[in-house]
């Protein structure tokens, strides 16, 4: 038993749990009444003591009042149970937003500058507001200690909100069945004091630290902002995925997605490509090593986790290990444990060889490849960039069969 | 000079007319409440095991008996055999098909061939509810709820699941007309409708909702089974449906439907407390009106399982508002059966307690309920054990009590033999003990929590978890006791006369067992059902 | 043996509630209905234009006409006039034949477009796939209650021919009879609601 | 038998005269447009012939009053679970506010 599931974690849990104490409160109190009366009566008119019964059929006033009474009671509990709704729903208007997206059987939070991850880190003191969908089917996010719980809906944006005021870690539970995985799709909200959560944020929105100390110590962060603001360059925050206008040497301009080959381009010969407004920059050609450069590179990706390598903490973020194992188990789908190139069945009996096509179709458009004694759960999961897929399957190619 | 029928007891065959088919073909009231009756206690056990499974399997963390899937399939059985195979048409379908034309002086239902066919299709649902454990993909894993689009997407066998539903929900519909009907028309002229017994007027109120509520079901499950073989996108909102309008439709019945399993049951207690107080119920008409209350108040307030699937606000302020206000009606019930003991002269006897043990226990749940209703709470405790707790005391501690109730009161009746008092009186004491210890556990991990449909669960949950466990075998152990004193005495001779209890209402003038036919003529004088005055207990 | 005795009100009466459950049955999907014309109503005002209006008014008055030919039958048969109550059936009966035909076409040439369930073209255009969703299950679930209808009145048909409802037993009758007006019901607000909702 | 009433048959052809009437009343309406109105006009429309179907035709005007009762008490409830719905869906909040 954890006090910090028993103790309210929020002033609007605080502000449930006087509903509860009303409602037990009365509602014991009216209990012991009448199982008191009952066993009275029994023993009081049993009819050894009280052989001959009263003739009795009714009396309207002790109708009127067992009617009124608990009229009044029970709207007492309604308006109570209504105003600590109306606090659990009244999210302030500047609150902190994260994006949430529910899917078998893990949870995606995303953070305004772009981060991902698939633990919630918040801030302590300040209001968090979550907006929430669903992948598939529903699912429902629950925090016990704040009170809160709503369901996440596919096509439909629900939210909920929360103001934590202490540190410490909250259990996340998904309270709305969603198949075999219901009772694992647990995660947690971490609450961190303002200055821990700062750090944790920026090292998100600028891969690990030392990404972000080397863009400073190559001046980079001279002229590109990471918080949004416009400097000398155009911002480097969610710069990822974004489309570019490009300069065309005769006028006008062409559209190019910022993918990784384009961000190297834009590093190591900026003068190629120009984006339209801005003057050039300075080549890193030769000034930058090839490892200070694959860092920053991770870094503007996205790929930003500090233990994990970047496939591995990809997948855990889009939930893929929630339903596939990397140690030779099963969950719901396949292990991926020597999954590369290795043979494969499929559902319609014809064999494939797992290589990077395969595996490529396989997360993008499972249903086309359908392997067989399975169900058709796994989502299509086509909005990973080219890059994010090819860092999975390497990180899948990393996990080779064992001797066993 | 009377035909055989008039004079040989129900249960035994006519001359000429013996054997197997003497019932599954019979039109007889009487006989079909008894199929009825069977079956509906083979289902409880079946759900009954498949509970104790459940338990065993919580009992820690992690795998224990069995893996998650197999989890899923048993929570889902469970619910549809306890909901749609035992407490929606145990109590009606059983007590009423015996009791009702009796207790109005009738000779029959108004539809008896329709009485048979509506057993007929509760056997085709029950029989295709277990064959989809067999069949298909593997047995249903949504939850008796089916929410879409979960329900949709699964492979398991959800077709024959929802076909099976469907074809339950219309024997429950044919049930209900013939109720209403048989109320209306074939009443003794001298049964006017403030003589009828609260029993029937319990039956009456839960008729309507059978009536009017069951093709909601029928229509949602249909839409279901259409979804899935036709993909037409009604509630999937990647092709502009909404997938909210399905619990909708689903709580429109679903909701409605918990008031059919505990209003026939409150009818029941209704019966038992004045008949062993020896007094007058108090407050007749309040009792009587407060069953339609709830009937028609109920079908309001279908949204209160929604507070947190993502509809606006302003629904959940209607629908908790009007929650509270079904509860009134409850309210009324229970204060009118705790006066009526006041002053009474009380016969301990099994049936009461089993009545005492369903006021206590339905009003937890009643109480925890309103929790439930309460807007704020509910956000917390929803999908939680907490949730699971309410419903067990509602329906177990409710329904079940008063099917119990209600088996020990016509017992003799019905077999014309008396059972043995002193197990049931034991088997009381274990069935409640081991009822609080099984489900009260429930409350406080839902309040810690512990969400509901979860095969594993975090270690802080364990003890609750294991004390419950515990409880379910006490539970058994009552089960056991009660049944085995049930059917002990089922060898020995018929030694019970027509009124062993001294109740005053019209079943008690016939001999026990009654025979084939009753009522041929309707009974020339009624009198009220519960003045017990010059109505002896035979000894 | 005893023979039950004949409740002809309490027949009367069963066969309304029966009725009851009908109306509540497709009352269900007469609230996805109201609720997804309040949340697309332009898609369901386009939807209804492709609907053919009067493919919709031509069965509206067949089954009116149909409506009117049971309820004359059953005053014949009251009256005795079995010849002319068979005959009013048989019309009623192939009314409801011209509805279905005329169904059949409007159905086949929807699907001919590419407008049936589950259709590529319509998966991705949202409110206007729920209108077409919509559409065919509920004329559908009409069409399958015409069919039901029109096997009830024959066998009263049945029935009259072989002189077992008669002119003072006619409960029968009267009971199909109720159903029928019931599938007419249901028509009734069916055709605004898809064919002339704009 | 009791209650023989035969409905004559002038009667049923008045009836269904104005069954057709009102059918054209309800096609030539909708080819106007006033927006909403169009749709509690042909409801309005609907609901009329409805009743007149049901009173005449289903005999509904000669039998027990409370049968007729009911009939009304069905449509409230028909009424009520449509109504309600809309306490929610009426009041979404638009995605994203
Ligand atoms: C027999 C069945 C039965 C009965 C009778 C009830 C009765 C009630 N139920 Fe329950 N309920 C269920 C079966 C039942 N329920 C089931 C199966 C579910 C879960 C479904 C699922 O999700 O799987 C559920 C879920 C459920 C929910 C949804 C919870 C959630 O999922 O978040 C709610 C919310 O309002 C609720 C409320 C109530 C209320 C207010 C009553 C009231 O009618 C209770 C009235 C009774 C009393 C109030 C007690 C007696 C009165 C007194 C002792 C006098 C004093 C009283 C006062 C002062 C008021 N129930
Ligand atoms: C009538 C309704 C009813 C009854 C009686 C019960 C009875 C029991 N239920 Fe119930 N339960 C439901 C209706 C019911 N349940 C519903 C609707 C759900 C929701 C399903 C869903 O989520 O979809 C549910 C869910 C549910 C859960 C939650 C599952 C989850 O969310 O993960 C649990 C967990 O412990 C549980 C346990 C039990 C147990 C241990 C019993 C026990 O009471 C069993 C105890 C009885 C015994 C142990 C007796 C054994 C006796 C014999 C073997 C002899 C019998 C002989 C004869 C009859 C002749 N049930
Ligand atoms: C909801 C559960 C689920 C999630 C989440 C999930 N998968 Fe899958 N995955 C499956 C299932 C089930 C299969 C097997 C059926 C199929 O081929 O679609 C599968 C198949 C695969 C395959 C082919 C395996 C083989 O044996 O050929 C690959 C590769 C794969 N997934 C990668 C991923 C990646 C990468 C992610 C995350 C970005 C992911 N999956 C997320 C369930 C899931
Ligand atoms: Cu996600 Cu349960
Ligand atoms: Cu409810």
């Amino acid at each position: 038993m954890t006090p910090t599931i028993i103790q309210a974690g929020t002033a609007a849990a605080a502000r449930v749990d006087q509903t509860f104490l009303l409602i037990f409160g009365v509602s014991a109190a009216i209990l012991v009444f009448i199982t008191l009366l009952m066993v009275w009566f029994v023993f009081r008119y049993h009819h050894a003591r009280h052989p001959q019964a009263a003739d009795i059929r009714g009396n309207v006033w002790a109708e009127i009042a067992w009617t009124v009474i608990p009229t009044v009671l029970v709207m007492g509990m309604f308006w109570s149970g209504w105003t600590s709704f109306k606090a659990l729903r009244s999210a302030p208007a500047d609150a902190m937003r994260v994006k949430v997206t529910a899917r078998m059987w893990s949870w995606v939070f995303e953070y305004e500058n772009g981060r991902r991850a698939s633990t919630l880190y918040v801030p302590v003191d300040r209001a968090v507001r979550l907006d929430m969908t669903s992948a598939d089917v529903l699912h429902s996010f629950f925090v016990p200690a704040f009170r809160i719980k709503m369901d996440t809906v596919p096509g439909m944006e629900t939210y909920a909100w929360f103001q934590a005021e202490r540190e410490g870690s909250y259990d996340i539970l998904c309270a709305e069945y969603c198949g075999l995985q219901h009772a694992n799709m647990l995660s947690t909200v971490e609450v961190l004091d303002a200055e821990g959560f700062r750090e944790w944020y920026e090292s998100g929105a600028g891969g690990d630290d030392e990404a972000v100390g080397l863009m400073e110590s190559y001046g980079c962060l001279g002229c590109h902002s990471l918080d949004g603001s416009e400097e000398a360059g155009p911002t480097l925050m969610g710069i990822y995925g974004k489309e570019r206008p490009i300069v065309v040497d005769g006028g006008g301009t062409r559209t190019v997605v910022a993918d990784e080959q384009y961000l190297r381009r834009a590093i190591l010969e900026p003068d190629a490509e120009l984006v339209a407004g801005y003057e050039g920059m300075p080549s890193y050609k030769e000034e930058m090593p090839a490892e200070d450069l694959e860092k920053i590179l991770r870094f503007l990706t996205g790929g930003a986790a500090r233990d994990l390598d970047r496939g591995r903490s990809l997948m855990e973020a889009e939930g893929c290990l929630s339903c596939h194992s990397t140690d030779g188990s099963e969950i719901a789908g396949p292990t991926f444990k020597g999954i590369y190139g290795h043979k494969v069945v499929l559902e319609d009996g014809t064999e494939v060889v797992a290589d990077e096509a395969y595996l490529t179709e396989a997360i993008r458009d499972p249903e086309k490849t359908m392997v067989k004694g399975y169900e058709p759960i796994m989502p299509p999961y086509s909005h990973l960039s080219d890059e994010d897929v090819k860092a999975m399957i390497d990180y899948m190619r990393s996990l080779p069969e064992g001797h066993d | 000079m009377p035909s055989p029928g008039e004079t040989v007891p129900f249960l035994d065959p006519l001359p000429g007319r013996s054997g197997l088919t003497s019932w599954i073909f019979s039109t007889d009231h009487k006989r079909i409440g008894m199929l009825y009756l069977w079956c509906i206690l083979t289902m409880f056990a079946v759900g009954v095991v498949i509970g104790v499974l459940m338990r065993l399997e919580l009992i820690a963390p992690g795998r224990t008996i069995m893996g998650a899937q197999a989890y899923n399939a048993m929570f889902t059985l469970h619910g549809v055999v306890m909901v749609f195979l035992f407490v929606i048409p145990g109590i009606p379908a059983a007590f009423g098909n015996i009791l009702l034309p009796l207790q109005i002086g009738a000779e029959d239902v108004s539809f008896p061939r329709l009485n048979i066919f509506s057993w007929w299709l509760y056997l085709t649902g029950a029989a295709l509810a277990v064959t989809s454990l067999f069949t298909g993909g593997g047995p249903p894993d949504t939850g008796w709820t089916f929410y879409v689009p979960f329900s949709e997407r699964t492979t398991t066998n959800v077709f024959l699941a929802v076909v099976a539903v469907f074809i339950l929900g219309f024997s429950s519909i044919l049930t209900g007309l013939n109720f209403i009907t048989t109320i209306h028309r074939l009443r003794a002229p001298q049964m006017s409708w403030g003589k009828l017994p609260l029993f029937v007027w319990s039956l009456y109120a839960t008729a309507w909702i059978q009536l009017l509520a069951t093709p909601v079901l029928g229509v949602t499950v249909a839409l279901v089974f259409i979804e899935r073989l036709l993909g037409i996108g009604l509630f999937d909102p990647a092709k502009g449906g909404d997938p909210l309008l399905y619990q909708h439709l689903f709580w429109i019945y679903s909701h409605p439907a918990v008031y059919i399993m505990i209003v026939p049951a409150m009818g029941v207690v209704s019966e038992i407390i004045p008949a062993f107080a020896r007094k007058s119920i108090f407050g007749y008409k309040a009792i009587a009106v407060s069953s339609l209350a709830i009937a028609f108040a109920g079908s309001l307030v279908w949204a209160h399982h929604m507070f947190t699937s993502g509809m606006s606000d302003t629904a959940v302020l209607v629908f908790s508002f009007l929650t509270f206000v079904v509860a009134i009606p409850s309210a009324i019930k229970v204060f009118n059966w705790v006066a009526t003991l006041y002053k009474g002269s009380i016969y301990l006897e099994p049936p009461l307690l089993f009545a005492l043990g369903f006021i206590f226990l339905f009003s937890i749940g009643g109480l925890t309920g309103l929790v439930l209703g309460s807007a704020g709470t509910d956000i917390h405790v929803h999908d939680t054990y907490f949730v699971v707790a309410h419903f067990h005391y509602v329906i177990f501690g409710g329904t079940g009590f008063g099917l119990f109730a209600a088996m020990h009161f016509w017992f003799p009746k019905i077999f014309g033999r008396m059972y043995d008092r002193k197990l049931a009186n034991a088997s009381w004491y274990l069935l409640v003990g081991g009822f609080n210890m099984l489900y009260f556990p429930m409350f406080l991990i839902g309040l810690m929590g512990m969400p509901r449909r979860y095969y594993d669960y975090l270690p802080m949950y364990q003890t609750g978890h294991m004390i419950s466990t515990a409880g379910s075998w006490v539970l058994v152990a009552g089960l056991v006791t009660m049944f085995w004193g049930l059917s002990k005495c089922l060898r020995g001779p018929r030694t019970v006369g027509a009124n062993p209890w001294g109740a005053a209402t019209l079943e008690w003038t016939l001999s026990s067992p009654p025979p084939h036919l009753t009522f041929l003529d309707p009974p020339d004088e009624v009198p009220s059902p519960y003045s017990y005055a010059g109505v002896k207990r035979d000894a | 043996m005893h023979e039950p005795h004949k409740d002809y009100l309490g027949d009367k009466f069963g066969m309304w509630l029966f009725l009851f459950t009908e109306i509540l049955l497709f009352g269900g999907l007469f609230l996805l209905y109201a609720i997804y014309l309040h949340r697309y109503p332009v898609e369901f005002h386009q939807g209804g234009l492709e609907l053919s209006r009067v493919f919709g008014a031509a069965n509206t008055v067949a089954l009116i006409t149909s409506s009117l030919t049971v309820a004359l039958a059953i005053s014949a048969l009251q009256q005795g006039r079995r010849g002319l109550c068979q005959g009013l059936l048989a019309a009623t009966i192939a009314l409801a034949g011209v509805f279905m035909v005329n169904k059949y076409f409007e159905w086949s040439a929807k699907i001919a477009h590419g407008i049936y369930p589950g259709s590529p073209e319509l998966a991705q255009s949202g409110g206007t796939n729920v209108f077409f969703g919509l559409y065919y299950v509920m004329t559908g679930a009409h069409g399958l209650h015409v069919v039901i209808g029109a096997a009830v009145l024959a066998f009263c048909m049945l029935r009259i021919g072989q002189g077992r409802v008669t002119a003072e037993d006619f409960g029968l009758l009267e009971n199909g009879g109720l159903y029928w007006h019931l599938v007419d019901l249901v028509w009734i607000f069916l055709f605004p609601l898809f064919y002339l909702i704009s | 038998m009791t209650h023989k009433h035969i409905m004559p048959f002038g009667l049923l052809v008045k009836i269904w005269l104005a069954l057709m009437v009102l059918t054209g009343v309800t096609v030539g309406v909708a080819s106007f447009d006033f927006g909403f109105l169009n749709v509690l006009v042909a409801m309005s429309v609907a609901s009329l012939k409805a009743l007149l179907v049901v009173l005449f035709f289903m005999h509904l005007k000669y039998e027990n009053r409370v049968l007729g009762a009911f009939v009304i008490l069905v449509f409230v409830i028909l009424a009520i679970f449509i109504g309600f719905t809309f306490f929610d869906v009426a009041w979404r909040p638009e995605a994203g506010a």
